[in-house]
């Protein structure tokens, strides 16, 4: 009998498990309201940046909500946790799409991103990506996704352009070997080599070692004017440090991954000069200024880099719905395609065929004293 | 590890055990009436669970069933042989990349490139157990560790692995003209295939070459006084296992449509050893528990975030230390 | 700069990478000498021992200053408090498992590995911390050939450590009752050598020497996260192999040799940066195949 | 000869523990080692078996060099043995501990298990069938289903015999098969030993310090003292050679009551 009543309890304990699950994934909301998905990593190695968009979604709809609302009803946030795992992600768009969601405005890590576009897509629901740019994302978009940030592709134009502006002639290219700082790195050797300019060296590194200096030998041997840095800044302020330390005195310029005021942190004086390629931050839109005085009254410190452009994703979805006039997804995902170029905290907006924000955003920033300053 | 033995009859009850000593415990499973009711009940269970539940359900129970299919596959390397595998990921990476490189890369369908999957994880067993399987059952851990990074680093770092993006666009199969797609077709087919490895499992277990894996991990001088060659029977739980960790990544990059090598890392390896050992090592009740919990667990307790890695840290350690045939009961001795 | 000052200057990268292996290494083989146990958590070790002495150091650099001074007084408190934590993990963890089979005590030591990691990661958030000291970039150039004064220091340190072990080892009681308990724990026990205390001893020691190479890290290179032993305690493992897992001087001959590799293997053409970790593991794998008693280790007979 | 050994030599870290060892077994013969503590007589055992590999000689069965064999391909040209302390497999039945014996004897892999194909069907009651044998053999039939380590100890002993008969041999070696039993058990236990080699046609090869038994059993005794052969013949030779009365006088316990 102890076996029976053993069955028994895995039974209620499985039924209550499953209970559990479908109960989650019930709308987050009563039913006159519209419920908007959020798709950001709020666990797992990216979580500062996933709950800085959130925290940004959050601004946005209480701004919606306070002004009365979409269609006349208030808008409701339920999150997505992609923890910046591709099968995390799965799981959590599969929950979003299960909750009826309106629209989904997030999406961090590009490899996370990836394989929930099919699950969006499927149920045909509109999908603002308001981070993750890598252009491995636009073959795999059905076409009711919309990117807001500038691609990879932007960030490369845009660096070729400005260290050829420097008069640099050769380059070395360091990344992580993750999908962003890979594609962009690729990106970049090609876009450098098509100007008929010289790639020194083109290396990886593994996230989380510590010591470069082997690497730093080999980029001082080949004697680069530059040295560019496609990857985050928690290693690429180590490898800074490095290079300064073991006297490297050329340019050092670094992607968007690297633009945070932690990266002086952890290289120090060694940060000082160095270039940074990025979307806009608040602290450069001139739009951003209440934005970025809500955010630290309610969250206590500044805006992160993609907090800026999250919140944009939300008020662009919101415009599309009041345009569509309905909740319907087919008539949203028309009405963002037509988004006509009117302007937002991060500038204009409007879309390629491809879905893409239809103009580079990215600025050039210097570390200027321990922090970052416009640069040009 | 009084249980393997024990899991074995209660699935795969022998017509006419006696009631005496351990057999005891078991007489309820040596019913085959009531042994087939709670096969049956179970069976039932999963085939209705997408009906009931809606499709957020599914797909969580869907990586359920993806967790049942590698832990059972772990089990048989860690329960069964007692050997610690710190690399398992590997093999799934084999599995998943191997068919969609050969979807890619060559006109052969889904079903046709399976076998040569299956070939190369094999093959994979064979070339990092072999030399290795003779060494210090410790130095086996850190090598799989090893091997586990091997694979991960070179899934990213070359090209038809497609890099650090990995492989995307990987072409969802279809069956007699029945295209496999959506969430709960796929849930169909990982229960099926869930199915299939409890059911090799407990045919493994029950068969010579289960018995000679229970024998070397007792006593291995003693095995091999017996005529049991403990290298070959070990590299044959490596292989086997590594083929159901192929089986798994397989059917989990037609399932994703895209895989990268995150997907493969040490924490993956590791999660699949935690619910092996969380439910109880060679226990196969015990392995579907653990991986249910796994993949449940964080789910249900969503609010845990950051502190789900610690939870199950912290749980596999009491385990370790105060439970070490796992949260499966055993049978008493 | 000529291939000469190159590989010069990739020796000296090589040193200083080996000294931390090494002292980690240490560690590692002290510990399997005594109790046979491949200790997961090791790194582990190393790693909180980088965040206890970036605490102390935040407590006391104000008064210290955050140079090499007020770095020592954190490295030494910090030795001191993950000598304890090594204590501690032995008789909470791994003493109830010695008798038991070889698979659960290494499933345990895993398992402690995973506590301390995901105990920092909850901690943290997951974030790096920035460890901020007042080190200056100053140093000796000789030729084209740089080698920062911090550097020096930290070879320096390493190898005062490594002496200071080397003497405890052959010279004390302890010592002697360490190498004893290495070849024969029952036979110590007969003559009346506390078996118990020399393993607590040898785990305190293991740790304060990865914890000050925690430390030293954690200042050197300016960064600490709750994932940076893991890497590190899978080399310092391939350290000791090198060596031969149970010698000592095996240990830092490893250590070394590892660093000077991978400084090396850098330079080699056709081999990408991108490979430099896949060398060292395949390193790993090869060692334990072909001569899995390591430059300097005793073979043993795992036979009855 | 069945089994012979020629200029065995086996050293540890610089110990010479074998020299020069010579001796062989008959075709079913039953035959004993015996020698005071620590003479070797286990080591031989182990270098016969291929857990040792000694540096020098060679070691002969049936046609067969053994020297450079591993433990599990001797145990296949036919050598079964047991073990001083007793190595049962822990938590496993008495009947699953016997079949081990049959693994050998087999050749069911995994594809024939997970497919149940009609041979490995075969096979496996086959095995079973064996094990039951043997069990019958040593006379503990009726407690196949019990965990082995809960048995009575010189029931134990006997699994482990019944163990060694399953991987059907032409030569066993028991390592001590007396130790622990009392004085009727030892009685069965001869008996047992002549079946084995009467029914069976097993040559026997034992160790064994219980010297009554030792002359009860054997044919031939051979006598090992540090390492070297020092003495073979019947009971009666054995008995009355002057170097085997000092090899066991200069031993403490003098437990071999001569």
């Amino acid at each position: 009998m102890r076996i029976t009543r053993r069955t028994l309890a895995l039974t209620a304990f499985a039924g209550a498990a499953l209970g559990g699950l479908s109960l989650a994934s019930l709308p987050a909301a009563a039913q006159d309201s519209i419920t908007i998905g959020v798709q950001v990593p709020t666990t797992g190695p990216e979580a500062t940046y996933g709950n800085d968009m959130f925290n940004a979604v959050k601004i946005a709809a209480q701004e919606i909500n306070e002004k009365g609302g979409l269609l006349g009803r208030q808008i409701e946030l339920t999150a997505g946790d992609s923890a910046c795992d591709p099968q995390q992600a799965v799981n959590a768009a599969s929950k979003l799409a299960s909750q009826d969601v309106v629209g989904v405005v997030g999406g961090y890590c590009s490899g996370a991103t990836l394989p929930t576009l099919k699950i969006y897509g499927d149920a045909n629901i509109p999908f603002v990506i308001t981070a993750s740019n890598s252009t491995k994302l636009i073959p795999a978009n059905p076409g009711n996704a919309f990117m807001i940030n500038s691609t990879g592709a932007d960030q490369t134009t845009k660096a070729v352009e400005f260290m050829e502006s420097k008069g640099i002639e050769s380059v070395a290219i360091v990344n992580q070997g993750d999908a962003y700082s890979q594609d962009l790195a690729n990106l970049t050797r090609d876009a450098w080599e098509q100007a008929g300019k010289k790639v020194a060296a083109f290396e990886t590194v593994n996230k989380g070692e510590q010591d470069y200096s082997a690497l730093v030998t080999k980029i001082k041997a080949a004697d680069p004017d530059a040295v560019f840095w496609t990857a985050y800044y928690a290693d690429g302020g180590l490898l800074i440090r490095q290079l300064r330390q073991g006297g490297y005195r050329g340019t050092i310029a670094v992607g968007d991954g690297s633009n945070s005021p932690k990266l002086f942190e952890i290289a120090g004086r060694a940060a000082e000069g160095v270039y940074a390629f990025s979307n806009p931050t608040a602290e450069f839109l001139p739009k951003a200024k209440s934005f970025s005085e809500t955010y630290k009254k309610q969250f206590g410190n500044a805006p992160g880099p993609y907090a800026p452009l999250t919140y944009d994703g939300m008020m662009l979805l919101a415009w599309a719905i009041e345009k569509a006039g309905t909740t319907d997804h087919g008539p949203i995902i028309e009405a963002l395609a037509s988004a006509d170029g009117q302007e937002w905290l991060s500038g204009p907006i409007s879309f390629t065929d491809e879905n893409t924000l239809a103009r580079s955003n990215f600025i050039v920033l210097e570390g200027k004293g321990g922090e970052w300053a416009l640069a040009e | 590890m009084a249980d393997d033995a024990a899991s074995r009859r209660r699935r795969d009850p022998a017509p006419s055990r006696p009631n005496t000593g351990v057999a005891q415990l078991l007489a309820v499973f040596d019913d085959p009436r009531k042994f087939w009711l709670a096969i049956a009940v179970v069976l039932v269970a999963v085939a209705v669970a997408p009906l009931l539940f809606g499709q957020y359900a599914t797909v969580i129970l869907t990586n359920a069933l993806l967790y049942v299919v590698l832990c059972l596959g772990l089990n048989i390397v860690v329960g069964y042989a007692g050997l610690l595998d710190l690399g398992y990921a590997a093999f799934f990476a084999v599995g998943a990349y191997a068919v969609a490189i050969l979807g890619q890369q060559t006109a052969l369908g889904f079903w046709a490139a399976i076998p040569f999957a299956l070939v190369a994880a094999a093959a994979a067993g064979v070339i990092i157990g072999g030399p290795t399987l003779r060494l210090r059952s410790d130095y086996l851990a850190i090598v799989t560790l090893g091997f586990g990074e091997i694979v991960r680093f070179s899934a990213r770092n070359l090209e038809i692995t497609g890099a650090a993006s990995g492989i995307s666009g990987i072409e969802q199969p279809s069956l007699f003209g029945w295209h496999i797609d959506s969430p709960t077709e796929f849930y169909y087919v990982f229960a099926l295939l869930s199915v299939f490895a409890v059911i090799a499992s407990v045919r493994l277990a029950n068969s010579r070459l289960g018995r000679a894996w229970l024998y070397v991990r007792h006593d291995e001088d003693a095995a091999e006084a017996m005529g049991i060659d403990r290298v070959r029977v070990k590299l044959a739980a490596y292989v086997i296992g590594s083929i159901y960790g192929a089986i798994g990544g397989i059917f989990f990059a037609v399932n994703l449509g895209a895989i990268s090598p995150e997907s493969f890392s040490f924490e993956q390896s590791v999660l699949i050893l935690m619910a092996v050992i969380l439910g109880g090592m060679g226990k196969i009740p015990g392995v579907i528990l653990g991986a249910f919990i796994i993949v449940l667990g964080p789910e249900l307790l969503r609010d845990l975030g950051e502190l789900r890695l610690l939870v199950f840290a912290v749980g596999l350690l009491l385990i370790m230390l105060f439970r070490p045939s796992g949260i499966w009961p055993s049978r008493k001795s | 700069m000529s291939l000469t000052d190159i590989l010069m200057q990739q020796l000296v990268n090589g040193l200083v990478l080996g000294s931390f292996y090494a002292l980690v290494a240490l560690g590692y083989t002290m510990i399997f000498g005594v109790i046979k146990l491949l200790n997961f958590a090791h790194g582990d070790v190393y790693m909180v021992g980088g965040f206890v002495g970036f605490g102390v150091l935040s407590a006391v650099g104000g008064t210290l200053g955050a140079d090499w001074g007020g770095i020592a007084v954190a490295m030494f408190l910090s030795m001191i408090a993950m000598g304890c934590l090594g204590v501690v993990i032995e008789r909470v963890a791994y003493h109830p498992m010695l008798a038991a089979p070889r698979l659960s005590i290494l499933i345990t030591a895993l398992a402690v590995s995973l506590v301390l990691q995901n105990s920092v990661l909850t901690l943290t958030d997951g974030q790096i911390t920035a460890f901020r000291t007042d080190l200056g970039f100053g140093g000796l150039e000789i030729g084209h050939v740089f080698i920062t004064y911090n550097q020096m220091v930290l070879v320096g340190t390493a190898a005062l450590l490594m002496i200071a072990l080397e003497t405890f080892v052959s010279r004390t009681q302890y010592g002697r009752a360490m190498r004893a308990v290495s070849i024969d724990k029952d036979m110590c026990r007969l003559m009346g050598i506390d078996v118990a205390k020399v393993i607590a001893i040898t785990f305190f020691i293991g740790s304060a020497l990865a914890a000050a190479a925690g430390t030293m890290a954690g200042a050197y290179y300016g960064s600490i996260w709750y994932f940076m032993g893991f890497l590190i305690g899978l080399k310092a493992f391939t350290a000791a192999v090198i060596g031969g897992i149970g010698s000592i001087p095996g240990a830092m001959a490893g250590g070394l040799i590892l660093g000077l590799l991978e400084a090396f293997g850098t330079q080699i053409p056709g081999i990408g940066s991108e490979w430099k970790d896949v060398f060292s593991f395949s390193i790993l794998i090869l060692v334990l195949v072909f001569k899995p008693t390591g430059l300097f280790g005793k073979s043993e007979t795992e036979r009855m | 000869m069945l089994l012979k050994l020629s200029d065995v030599q086996l050293r540890f870290a610089g110990n010479t523990v074998l020299h020069d060892v010579n001796f062989g077994v008959a075709e079913s013969a039953l035959t004993s080692l015996i020698g005071p503590n620590g003479a070797g007589k286990t080591s031989l055992f182990n270098c016969i078996t291929g857990f040792y590999k000694p540096q020098g000689g060679s070691v002969v069965f049936d046609g067969h060099e053994l020297l450079r064999l591993k433990p599990h391909r001797v145990t296949k040209l036919g050598i079964a043995r047991t073990f001083q302390n007793l190595r049962l497999f822990r938590e496993m039945t008495v009947l699953e501990n016997v079949m081990a014996g049959m693994h050998c004897r087999t050749h069911a892999g995994a594809f024939a298990a997970v497919f149940r194909t009609p041979g490995q069907r075969r096979e496996e009651a086959e095995i079973r069938a064996e094990a039951e044998d043997c069990l019958r053999f040593v006379g503990i039939l009726d407690e196949k289903d019990r965990i082995a380590t809960t048995l009575a100890y010189g029931h134990q002993r006997r699994v482990e015999i019944a163990r060694a008969l399953a991987t059907r041999p032409k030569l066993m070696l028991l390592d001590e098969p007396a130790a622990g039993l009392n004085s009727g058990e030892k009685d069965e236990l001869i008996g047992l030993i002549r079946r084995i080699r009467d029914e069976r046609g097993v040559a026997v090869l034992l160790i064994e310090h219980d010297m009554g038994l030792v002359m009860k059993v054997s044919e031939r005794i051979t006598v090992l003292d540090h390492g070297r052969l020092i003495a073979e013949g019947t009971a009666d030779e054995v008995r009355r050679d002057p170097k085997v009365i000092e090899a066991y006088l200069g031993q403490e316990e003098g437990e071999a009551a001569l």
